[in-house]
């Protein structure tokens, strides 16, 4: 039963990504990836990845679907008929998959006990020791945030990287272009402006609507935070929760307003906060004697230690990641804003 | 034996459409699109690893003789999703400058504008 | 008693999946967007619904069926907002429902809105 | 004093990632620059110490998190990475010491924060790269490198609109590249069962002769290949060099082909093993074409460029192939050659990009033409120039000469009518190098200068680090004991290793 489910799933990701080859209109395609992307992360739960699944669609079908969206208001959503079929990317994709489907036929088994990942001292050490020494029942969060944690310090410093970029790059000025006074002379705007609104003015049923869920979406942030010890969840999925509670009140009510309740220079100081919490028990872990992310030595007990460890890091995350897409959203929409004719 | 590799597979299928995606077509949106296509299906191929037949996600329950799939692989695509979303953002922003400065986001027409500055 | 549940279950699941189904073919057929949006609505809404009662069958009074709970609350609090937001999102935009003995031209304007 | 020396490979990595998020919060002109030139500064420091505490002691070993090698993550400085370490940041540190001025002009002040903390962190990644001894790790420090590397090269367009094309196609190649090397990681781990690099080459033999092994090395050498704008993957980096803002130019010149370079090694050597990689894969036989065609074609690519930064760029995909020839003669006189022209490329290349700097702060131009006649106008930068080009050719004295002496040494130790033809194709190259620095030289010096052309000699900010870097060139061409001695000891290491 669940090969079936699985296969059909795969087949119609198979489905969609064809159509997001095909399609011509951009937004169709933005909504197929999404949809691509929440399916990948059904099948993910099949394959028992439940915090990947949770991530995947908190971000794949969420947040980067947002920013696609918001991109398009701005650069016009209407892709130009393709040429025919282009024979070079068509032979490189072709001998990329060939190499892969070559590798295939040696591949251990989908499914099998005994392949060297499922065999190997790393899966023994994280599935049956983790819970012991590190005492949480998620060992994915056991080896994200303790065995791995200079992975997750390093992801976590890329998704500040991104959030610098992204302001960086979108408070460069904008430089009108002669033929864009052309344009405006003769009376044909750009099609981006009539969309480049943040806000929806005056619609009562969605700000009520929004008004009494947007608590709970904070809650449920935190739930998942906090939670992330003992169920699918952490820093990283709560961050974009929360975000997205933020993003959802800017699309309702306004972006002046949450830049009022938040303004980018706080957005910036969390951002650089997140960061520097995670490197900072670090650091604490270095000055108590033991290496660098060494939680066993922040409490006498080394079980206490790690909880301790593990809880500041993921508020680093959590903390790092809802600024950094803040951050991003500020960028993409004060950009609408600048260009649209008026938000509110 | 069909079955035993399926998922590699689809992650073939999925890769090369990406990749075919992000070469073939001038539209840089598009071009985007098909990069997130393509580290999508690398995230399947991670996964589909760690699974382990009759097994249960990697949290620690009470009931006896559970199996747990393997939970590094899911640990290093976590990463790698946020790495993806901070690559697509970072690209997106760029997209935006491009249409301003170029007044076009199709890279044919962009080249033809950058002969003529 | 359990046969009971899993009957009750199946029944639900049943018709929650015939709900979808019928959203499914509501989205294709249905001739304009106010129509189709009115499909995706509707029954979506019911079918989450029903399903999500089926499912609390099973699981009985445990924390599981308070989520699924909260699940059918934030389902119907969002889904029929969100077809508001976008009905009103095409009015604005200008796009005109298609009436009964209508078939005027301006039912036809520049946005893509009818991409199926 | 014991407590920064236990802890010194990874503070040399945490201290410039957590100086990113502080120098963010920075406003103005100076303090920005100021803490980010302590910052590589002490990182610099701290590699020159690893180096000197891993020549006489051996691999210094890090265990992140307390937990041993192959369940946690493991820094290792051996002789290579410290050696690219140090390559690393004192040039990151030498750029810095000229960045104030000539940044100031190019990006607006209110954004110098973030501009110095996307620095900083293109400083992390690279020195992440090298030190780590994770393959997934890695990734992860490649992705910090790259996404700063994307933001740093878009803040070129101010100057020229252009710089965010080139960012883009960077993005795009980069991300394509950077996947590749996830998909090799992720074939090696589900052999493996491990990610640890001493882990993964440990079990590597029994594994080598199976299909995803294979496909692997695949993955990776071509994801690399497109990191290093090795020849057929080149296109990225003169669009990327020509367009970005000065500093940003000399800092990835001397450095993140380089860090492309060393994982190639590590890859080849460390964990694949040589005999594996010559022997059954042939990579000798796929790399040595590529690097003479790189040298040959990029070389007279260079000759007809018009843009000063376009022409050193594609010089320097031309410098690359020397290195890809180096590596792939699988030797450990090639592999010192390579190591060496590492060491000895960054130095000149970014001292020519330094002084390149100096002209467009001066002139606001690099395009050659337009450049004509500023010989006489700043005389102290135009030689600058001359040198390092020099330099660039391998005229003896200079550190050009050095490695390739020891390139065409290792190319005829062969024997054979490749190892000739090789050397012929290296000494064809550099006669090309003659004609393209001689064409800027010619301009620079005997064009008049245009009507009403501005520009007068770049201040002193300007000039002494230029200085220091062309300098220090001829400093390690005459007394080679420093840079020909370690790249000599990395290479003893790794035919060693395995």
């Amino acid at each position: 039963m669940e090969e079936f489910t699985d296969i059909f799933l795969m087949l119609l990701l198979v489905a969609g990504s064809l159509a997001v080859l095909y399609v011509r209109n951009l937004f169709v395609a933005t909504m197929l990836l999404s949809a691509v992307s929440f399916l990948m992360a059904l099948l993910f739960v099949t394959l028992d990845a439940v915090d990947v699944a949770f991530t995947e669609a908190a971000v794949g079908a969420g947040i980067s679907t947002v920013l696609y969206l918001g991109t398009l208001a701005l650069v016009g959503s209407s892709e130009r008929p393709a040429a025919k079929l282009s024979v070079i990317p068509l032979l490189l994709a072709l001998s990329v998959g060939g190499a892969l489907i070559y590798a295939t036929f040696d591949m251990p088994v989908i499914g099998a006990a005994d392949t060297p990942v499922q065999l190997s001292n790393l899966t023994k050490r994280f599935v049956e020791i983790s819970p012991i020494e590190i005492g949480i029942p998620n060992m994915v969060t056991s080896v994200l945030a303790s065995y791995r944690g200079f992975d997750t310090f390093g992801e976590t410093t890329v998704v500040f990287t991104a959030a610098i970029g992204v302001l960086l790059i979108l408070s460069q000025k904008h430089v009108r272009r002669p033929e864009e006074d052309e344009v405006e002379q003769s009376g044909l705007k750009p099609a981006a402006k009539d969309h480049g609104q943040v806000g929806s003015p005056h619609d009562l049923i969605p700000h009520v609507v929004s008004k009494v869920l947007i608590p709970f979406i904070l809650l449920f942030a935190f739930y998942v935070q906090f939670h992330g010890d003992f169920g699918p969840g952490g820093g990283f999925q709560a961050g974009v929760i929360m975000a997205a509670g933020f993003i959802l009140y800017s699309l309702i009510f306004g972006l002046h307003i949450t830049k009022k309740l938040l303004p980018l220079r706080v957005v910036e100081l969390f951002l650089a906060f997140g960061v520097l919490l995670y490197g900072g028990v670090g650091v604490a872990s270095m000055i108590k004697g033991g290496n660098f992310l060494d939680y066993n030595v922040l409490s006498a007990d080394p079980v206490a230690g790690q909880h301790l460890g593990i809880l500041l890091v993921e508020l680093g995350v959590g903390i790092t990641v809802t600024a950094a897409m803040l951050a991003i959203f500020y960028g993409f929409a004060g950009r609408a804003q600048g260009r649209g004719k008026d938000v509110n | 034996m069909f079955f035993d590799h399926f998922n590699y597979w689809i992650v073939v299928i999925l890769m090369m459409i990406g990749l075919y995606t992000v070469m073939s077509r001038s539209n840089l949106v598009k071009k985007m699109i098909g990069l997130s296509l393509f580290q999508i299906s690398v995230f399947l191929l991670y996964i589909s690893m760690g699974k382990i037949e009759g097994g249960t996600a990697p949290i620690v329950s009470n009931a006896p003789d559970v199996i747990y799939s393997n939970p590094l692989p899911h640990v290093l695509i976590l990463t790698a999703i946020v790495v993806g979303v901070a690559t697509t953002a970072l690209g997106l922003a760029l997209i935006v400058r491009i249409k301003e400065a170029f007044g076009s986001v199709d890279e044919e027409e962009i080249l033809s504008n950058e002969d003529n500055l | 008693m359990d046969l009971i549940l899993d009957i009750g279950t199946w029944i639900s699941l049943l018709i929650g999946s015939f709900f979808l189904l019928v959203t499914g073919f509501g989205l294709l057929r249905f001739p304009d967007l106010y129509t189709r949006i009115h499909a995706g609505g509707m029954a979506d809404t019911l079918a989450t619904a029903i399903i999500c009662f089926g499912l609390a069958l099973q699981s009985g009074f445990t924390l599981i069926s308070v989520k699924l709970l909260f699940v059918v609350i934030f389902v119907f609090l969002t889904s029929p907002t969100a077809t508001y937001a976008l009905a009103q999102a095409a009015f604005v935009a200008g796009l005109k429902p298609r009436l009964d003995g209508f078939e005027g031209p301006s039912e036809k304007p520049a946005t893509n809105n009818d991409d199926d | 004093m014991t407590f920064f020396m236990s802890h010194a490979p990874v503070l040399a990595i945490i201290i410039p990632l957590m100086g990113a998020p502080i120098c963010a919060l920075f406003r103005g002109k100076t303090a920005p620059w100021l803490f980010t030139l302590i910052l590589s500064g002490i990182a610099f420091a701290y590699s020159i110490d690893l180096l000197i505490a891993v020549s006489a002691n051996g691999p210094i070993s890090y265990e992140i998190g307390g937990w041993a090698p192959p369940y946690g993550i493991e820094y290792v400085a051996d002789p290579l990475s410290a050696f690219v370490m140090v390559i690393i940041s004192g040039i990151s540190t030498g750029v810095l010491l000229y960045a104030k001025d000539s940044i100031a002009n190019e990006v607006p002040t209110s954004r110098l924060g973030f501009f110095f903390a996307a620095y900083l962190l293109a400083l992390t990644g690279m020195m992440g790269i090298t030190v780590t001894g994770d393959a997934f790790n890695i990734f992860v420090f490649l992705e910090i490198t790259s996404l700063s590397s994307y933001v740093l090269i878009a803040m070129g367009a101010r100057q020229d609109r252009r710089a965010l094309t080139a960012a883009f196609q960077y993005l795009i190649i980069g991300t394509i590249g950077a996947t590749f090397i996830l998909i090799g990681v992720g074939l090696l781990y589900v052999m493996t069962g491990t990610l640890n690099i001493a882990d993964i080459a440990d079990k590597f033999d029994s594994i080598s002769d199976t299909r995803p092994i294979r496909a692997a090395v695949g993955f990776l050498i071509v994801g690399i290949a497109i990191k290093l704008a090795m020849f057929p993957f080149h296109v990225w980096l003169p669009n990327a060099y020509s367009y970005a803002p000065n500093i940003v130019t000399a800092f990835f010149a001397g450095t993140a082909t380089k860090v492309s370079v060393y994982l190639l090694i590590r890859f080849i050597y460390t964990v694949f093993g040589a005999d594996f990689s010559f022997g059954t894969v042939y990579l000798t036989e796929l790399l040595l074409p590529l690097g003479v065609i790189a040298a040959l074609s990029m070389s007279v690519v260079a000759i007809f460029q018009d843009n000063l930064k376009r022409l050193l760029a594609f010089s320097s995909v031309a410098q690359l192939g020397y290195i890809t020839i180096a590596i792939a003669l699988a030797t450990e006189a090639g592999l010192t050659a390579g190591i060496l022209h590492i060491f000895n490329h960054a130095i000149v290349k970014t001292g020519l990009f330094l002084t390149v700097g100096a002209m467009f702060f001066a002139t606001g131009t690099t395009s050659i033409k337009a450049l004509a006649g500023v010989g006489q106008r700043m005389p102290m930068t135009s030689f600058g120039f001359v040198l390092g080009g020099l330099g660039l050719i391998g005229i003896p004295l200079t550190p050009g000469f050095i490695s390739k002496w020891y390139l065409i040494q290792a190319v005829l130790e062969r024997g054979d009518y490749i190892g000739y033809g090789l050397a012929i194709a290296i000494l064809l190259s550099s006669i090309f190098a003659v004609i393209y620095i001689w064409r800027v030289v010619e301009i620079l010096y005997f064009h008049p200068s245009p009507e009403g052309a501005k520009g007068s000699e770049a201040p002193l900010s300007l000039l002494i680090p230029c200085w220091i870097f062309i300098l220090g060139s001829f400093y390690f061409g005459i007394e080679t004991s420093f840079n020909v001695g370690f790249a000599e000891q990395a290479a003893q290491f790794l035919m060693g290793a395995r």
